[in-house]
């Protein structure tokens, strides 16, 4: 088997899929067929395959039954920009519905090169135990010696007995079965919403180690080359690049935060009083430096964090990310070194810290409230007392205590508590991320509402939001465009689209049509393993991606094919979630965005069911329920999973 | 490529045969040899002589692996003459086309036509036949004209059988070719410890006896004996190649440059039938060596399937195995670099005695006789023209030394 | 991936357990001389270097080999001999300068390193650990990663600008 | 020779654009171990070095190669490999102090820098400026300005 697959099988793909029980410790290879390669493509499209066709219905997230699936992207291990990305999918211990969730780095580079495209877990181990795959080879080891150390002593030691491995790892949290434990990749990223390190610790799998060393042959050298240059130039010419270059994702975060968009102690105010002063761009330059890049990555949006003085002094990491900034900073009141502070228990806990700092948001809340006190968490919590939160945060991972109702995740751990409901920030069991719909209604916030993953912001995003423009004087249906005609021309959207979309005019953007657009193109980037980033998502469309598809891997598909593979998996993972229980009801927002304002500002109900119709309506999914049609799913050689 | 034929069924030959194999699974190949039998060592016949080693495992392939390998074989059959302009092969029975032609026809040893060479009990070595006539023939006291590597063997290979030997060598001392004064005596030293009787300086001037061989007459004496083994040097075959057109060298061996090419487009050779370039000198020299053959086919080979490799130039490498003790000789000898500036580091210990030829600081020949440890070391360094103030450099550093580990054992030798 | 003998000679302390123990597994006696891994000793510039056969993919003793007895194994990409052809003529001891060839004078003929079946037992009993049975590729990465260490100093400090 | 790769380990990400584009452009493969330029990384501490040969004016894998198939030419100071010759015994790997010389498993062959005759697509693709070709002489010129600023403080 080793060395031979390399020679014969359809070009850029490493043409198997590695699929492990870990009950019997029996493994089988799957040959990739190029049918199920160009309707699928990669990432999490093969994930949502894979998944809706081996996983029974109805089966409990942290049982044996439940399947983790790594999809490596497409583009992944190719000189494109930014072709770095890996999906993991599985049932998702903490909605019930698809879990799945998209991390960079260079795991999924070293997987395809050890042979595989995918790898699929199932069944649950007796004792502790880590996966090797070199080449080709799968070998199961024994962990015990690993299990119970956090992630970051787990990975020095793997990495000491393995050197130039990828390591995706669980952490303690994901051991204890916490509901939102990340799955660790490397040191600084993760896997991290839907509580996927839950999955991989009910099945006793501590790591998987990868190291592959067989190379990935294009179909077409020169042309991918070029594509290759071709995309980095658009990339380097996207307004967005330099910002995103110089602050990473903190950049959206700045004016978002200025206009009164962002959480702050859970999602009672529109933004921190002192965000500017404390978070925003003068004190990010002043603590971070450097950059750090994914595979093949032209932006390296991530920067070296060092904290020279003050209670945090020394610690040194690769942080300053939007995501734990925003929600440990102004989810909970916390400054900005003990954010740092924050993101490395997470790390090494393993946990997400959107969850973790969402569920810790709620106890403060609740703590105020006096629905819980003193006695029942053992200590007082008050937003912004870092230590105390940290405490919290280590009970949590260790389920200790209240920690212990807290790890069920918001939405189980609100039922807990009466009246615990109003303080749950959560859609469809997922926490909030940072950005307050109240403060910006745009296609980004609507897209926490669609999200086939829960609440969450990172699945449906504008390829041309333009984050100057926070004053949303439009109903609920538009979002404003604010820019040239030149920009209008540069979009890479099919032109009938683009003229539903934008209107020139009156310079808006129709909210439903643009969101369907940016779920596929998402999908579709999560497929062929290429980071969503503003600059990339600006720039790259599905034309040029159709360009680099086939020069990488010698299958002829178009631009429109493209983006239709992107949608079937995403109407697949509907089905899913339909068929896991998902209602109608269920896509809705915390009743505090309906009741409260912030900066002046309140969603209107019944307004964003109009808009949501809407969007259904894009879909080509029923307009009431939000199932997909008939129509629909024949178009895309679906047929209904129920 | 329609087809590639190789004449010969030797080291040069089996080497080019397998290389073009290993490279591609289908092109035909063609093997044309005189002798009806699979590839054998040459190189291990007087020890078949001696009866250390069966007359069976001389061969290193049997007749159906040719087959296996994808080769079709004609051997008993003798190639009379190559048409070049319509690139064909003719023999008496069949006449071959070939699209590329190897030639690894290699040499055959000469008995010179002193009187009395053509009596009953003359013999060469150089085949599995000589060996079976050696062997149907009752010999009991043999006289062995010439003190090549060869001669040695023989001489020592017949002794151990019970015979009587006496070495008659032309020269001043044994094996004049391959080693200098001071270690082919230690060499010839031996011999006569062991009851060979050595006569260095004789010129064999006849052969007398009615049919059979009953003396041999020298410039000195007349040595009665039964037998006449022939070491006396070698002869190219290279006649069909030569009436083709094919341009030989000085030497008498077929000309070719460092790709192995002949002048004839398409026909390439190799083997002990070519004139190949010494590693050390640069000059043509007649190499007739079995590693040598073997990298050369390996070249033509290569070259045939349009792959450029180009040959680095034969180096003689040779170990005799005189009564367990080991000799050793590798590059040039003095003799060859009389009009020389050389240099000679000369040593011995319990287990060894050593000597290392030096010219410009570089290492040219060594010549050893003991236990032969350390001396591939030497050989690489000789082989790569390491300079010695190179070497020296390196290992008087430890961190070097440690890096380059392969060095050390040769210090002992050149310091 | 195939694995290799990989020698750290900084670590070597020349006890000779690893020429012991590979003459006891191969030979059933203690006998270095038998012994197919030869430490080479500089006791007085105070350090030693094991040597093996390397294994190389194109070998010098292959091509030197006056029986053709010595050829690559496709699946291990080891080495290998048909010894029962071995003349002990020691042409591939002269062809290899890592002294990786040596002579087993009980069954008279050249033998060389075999990794003992991907489990090497010089490995098992080096107690320094100067013997490594890794990969190329694996101890390539190690090597790279000193020398990456050795040029950012101890401290580690990045100090990258943000542009 | 005028010109050399640079290496300035300060300003790489980590990217390992350079391996993909290497490995591409020789052997038509997108593989970091067939790659002439490696990125060695440490991410706890959080180092990038990328590591490709130094072309040394003296170099161990030429010293080492018992073939004599590493070959420094003298006129250009680029140290090759000769493929016929080698014998993929990995010495050069183990002798490089710097880790930079590569071996092929599948071919059986040392592999190493060549500057790709004169345009080194690591140095083209390198969008950080830590790979950059360049005389020898200027990189030194901007490394002394730069010692310079810093101590002066400008």
């Amino acid at each position: 088997m080793k060395g031979e697959k390399n020679m014969s099988k359809s070009k850029g793909y490493a043409g198997q899929i590695l699929e492990v029980n870990l009950s019997n410790q029996d493994s089988r290879y799957k040959e990739l067929a190029t049918e199920f390669c160009r309707d699928y493509l990669g990432g999490i499209g093969f994930n949502a395959r894979i998944i809706c066709d081996e996983m029974p219905a109805g089966i409990e997230a942290l049982s044996p039954e439940n399947i983790l699936v790594f999809g490596v992207g497409t583009m992944v291990g190719s000189t494109f920009p930014t072709a770095s990305r890996t999906e993991v999918s599985a049932k998702s211990p903490l909605t019930g519905l698809f879990g799945t969730s998209n991390s960079g780095m260079f795991f999924g580079t070293q997987l395809k090169n050890a042979g595989f495209d995918a790898l699929v877990i199932k069944g649950k181990a007796e004792k502790p135990v880590y996966l090797f795959i070199e080449d080709g080879e799968i070998s199961v080891c024994d962990a015990t010696r690993l299990w119970g150390k956090d992630s970051w002593d787990t990975l020095d030691i793997l990495k000491k007995q393995y050197p130039g491995a990828e390591v995706a790892l669980i952490g303690p949290a994901g051991e204890n079965l916490v509901r939102f434990a990340c799955i660790e990749n490397g040191y600084y990223d993760a896997w991290a919403r839907t509580g996927l390190g839950a999955v991989m610790g009910s099945k006793n799998l501590k790591a998987i180690v990868v190291r592959g060393t067989q190379g990935i042959t294009p179909h077409n050298v020169e042309e991918l080359i070029k594509v290759s240059w071709k995309a980095r130039k658009l990339i380097e010419t996207s307004p967005f690049f330099k910002p995103f270059q110089s602050y990473g994702s903190m950049n959206a975060a700045m004016p978002y935060g200025s206009f009164k968009a962002l959480n702050a102690n859970n999602f009672s105010q529109g933004c921190l009083s002192d965000w500017k002063e404390n978070f925003a761009r003068p004190k990010v330059e002043e603590l971070t430096h450097g950059h750090i890049a994914c595979q093949s990555c032209i932006i390296a949006c991530a920067h070296w964090v060092e904290i020279k003085e003050g209670k945090y002094q020394g610690l040194r990491m690769k942080d300053m990310e939007v995501t734990p900034t925003v929600s440990f900073g102004s989810g909970c009141g916390m400054s900005l070194e003990a954010t740092v502070k924050a993101a490395e228990m997470g790390q090494r806990y393993g946990m997400d810290m959107v969850s973790v700092a969402g569920v810790m948001a709620m106890a403060i809340e609740l703590f105020d409230r006096g629905i819980i006190n003193q006695e029942d968490v053992g200590y007082d919590l008050a937003f912004g007392d870092d230590d105390a939160i940290f405490r919290l945060m280590d009970d949590i991972a260790h389920r200790q205590g209240l920690g212990a109702v807290l790890a069920e995740g918001t939405m189980r751990a609100a039922e807990q508590f009466a009246g615990g409901e109003a303080s749950a920030m959560h859609v469809k069991g997922l926490e909030m991320p940072m950005i307050d719909p109240r403060g910006r209604w745009s296609t980004w916030t609507l897209g926490i509402l669609t999200n086939i993953r829960g609440g969450d912001h990172l699945r449906c995003r504008n390829p041309i939001e333009n984050l100057r423009f926070n004053e949303n004087k439009y109903d609920f249906q538009k979002e404003r465009f604010g820019y040239d005609q030149k920009m209008y021309d540069a979009l890479d959207m099919p032109d009938e689209l683009k003229a539903q979309a934008i209107d020139l005019e009156t310079d808006t953007v129709d909210i439903a049509i643009m969101s369907r657009w940016a779920e596929d193109l998402i999908n579709l980037f999560n497929s062929v393993g290429v980071c969503i980033r503003p600059p990339v998502e600006h720039r790259i469309g599905p034309t040029i991606l159709a360009e680099a598809y086939t020069a990488f891997t010698g299958i002829k598909i178009s631009p429109i094919e493209l983006m239709q593979s992107a949608e079937r998996a995403w109407n697949l993972i509907k089905l899913f979630n339909l068929r896991e229980g998902e209602q109608p009801e269920d896509s809705k927002f915390p009743h505090r965005f309906y009741e409260q304002t912030v900066g002046g500002k309140m969603l209107d109900e019944a307004k964003v069911q109009e808009v949501l119709q809407q969007y259904y309506q894009a879909r080509g999914w029923d307009m009431l329920t939000g199932k997909p049609g008939e129509e629909k799913l024949q178009e895309l050689g679906l047929c209904n999973l129920t | 490529m329609k087809n590639i034929v190789i004449i010969g069924n030797g080291a040069a030959a089996n080497s080019a045969a397998e290389t073009i194999r290993k490279h591609d699974f289908e092109v035909p190949i063609v093997m044309i040899a005189r002798e009806n039998l699979p590839e054998y060592s040459a190189c291990a016949l007087p020890d078949c002589l001696s009866g250390w080693v069966d007359r069976s495992k001389l061969f290193i392939k049997e007749l159906p692996e040719y087959a296996q390998m994808g080769i079709q074989t004609r051997f008993g059959l003798e190639i009379k003459q190559i048409d070049t302009s319509e690139r064909k092969l003719i023999s008496d029975q069949e006449t071959i086309y070939y699209d590329k032609l190897i030639i690894a026809t290699g040499s055959r040893a000469i008995i010179p036509p002193v009187p009395g060479h053509d009596l009953s009990g003359n013999f060469v070595l150089k085949t599995v036949g000589d060996i079976d006539a050696i062997l149907a023939y009752h010999v009991r006291k043999v006289v062995v004209v010439g003190s090549g590597n060869i001669g040695i063997e023989v001489a020592e290979a017949l002794q151990i059988r019970g015979c009587q030997v006496t070495i008659v060598e032309l020269m001043e001392d044994i094996l004049p070719r391959i080693f200098d004064h001071e270690p082919a005596g230690r060499i010839s030293r031996i011999l006569i410890d062991r009851g060979i009787q050595v006569l260095t300086g004789e010129k064999v001037l006849g052969i007398s006896g009615d049919q059979r061989v009953e003396a041999v007459t020298t410039d000195c004496r007349s040595i009665i004996c039964d037998t006449v083994i022939w070491a006396a040097g070698v002869k190219q075959n290279v006649e069909a190649a030569s009436a083709a057109g094919v341009k030989l060298g000085k030497l008498g061996g077929i000309q070719v440059n460092s790709f192995m090419q002949t002048n004839i487009d398409g026909i390439y050779a190799c083997g002990d039938c070519i004139e190949s370039m010494d590693m050390l000198t640069g000059y043509p020299t007649l190499s007739l060596l079995w590693p040598n053959a073997k990298r050369q086919g390996q070249i033509a080979a290569l070259n045939c399937l349009g792959q450029k490799a180009e040959y680095e130039g034969a180096v003689s490498m040779v170990v005799e195995d005189i009564y367990g003790i080991t000799a050793v000789s590798m590059g040039l000898n003095s003799r060859v670099l009389a009009r020389e500036e050389i240099r000679v580091l000369e040593g011995q210990n319990r287990e060894l005695y050593w000597r290392v030829l030096v010219m410009d600081d570089r290492i040219m020949g060594m010549q050893t006789i003991g236990i032969s440890s350390g001396l591939g070391a030497v050989m690489a360094l000789m082989k790569k023209r390491t300079t010695l103030s190179e070497f020296h450099r390196v290992t008087a550093d430890p961190h070097l030394a440690r890096r380059i580990a392969w060095y050390l054992p040769a210090q002992r030798f050149l310091e | 991936m195939n694995k290799h003998l990989i020698i750290d000679s900084a670590k070597c302390t020349g006890c000779g357990l690893c020429e012991l123990a590979c003459a006891i597994n191969k030979t059933g006696q203690c006998q270095t001389y038998l012994a197919r891994i030869k430490i080479w000793q500089e006791e007085t510039r105070g350090f030693f270097v094991p040597m093996t056969c390397q294994q190389c993919d194109n070998p010098p003793c292959a091509s030197a080999c006056l029986m053709n007895v010595i050829s690559k194994d496709p699946v291990t990409g080891l080495t290998i001999r048909r010894l029962e052809g071995c003349i002990a003529c020691r042409a591939c001891q002269l062809a290899c300068p890592f002294e990786g060839c040596s002579y087993d004078y009980l069954q008279e003929v050249l033998v060389n390193c075999d990794h003992c079946e991907g489990n090497p037992e010089c490995v098992k009993y080096c107690p320094t650990g100067a013997l490594r049975y890794i990969s190329t590729a694996e101890s390539m990465d190690l090597e790279r990663s000193a020398e990456a260490g050795r040029r950012c100093g101890l401290a580690g400090l990045v100090k990258g600008d943000r542009r | 020779m005028n010109e050399i790769l640079v290496i300035d380990y300060n300003k790489c990400v980590g990217c390992k654009t350079c391996e993909m584009i290497c490995s591409l452009v020789h052997e038509g493969v997108c593989a970091q171990n067939l790659s002439r330029i490696r990125i060695a990384k440490n991410e706890r501490a959080g180092w990038n070095v990328p590591i490709s040969c130094a072309m040394c004016e003296k170099p161990m894998c030429v010293s080492v190669c018992p073939v004599a198939a590493m070959i420094r030419n003298r006129e250009t100071g680029l140290v090759t490999v000769d493929e016929q010759r080698c014998i993929g015994c990995r010495q050069c790997v183990q002798a490089c102090p710097f880790g930079h010389a590569n071996f092929n498993p599948l071919k059986g062959l040392a592999f190493k820098c060549d500057q790709c005759d004169g345009d080194p697509q690591c140095a083209k693709f390198c969008w950080t400026g830590a790979i950059t070709f360049e005389p020898i002489e200027l990189s030194l010129i901007q490394r002394r300005q730069d010692t310079a600023e810093k101590i002066t403080g400008k």
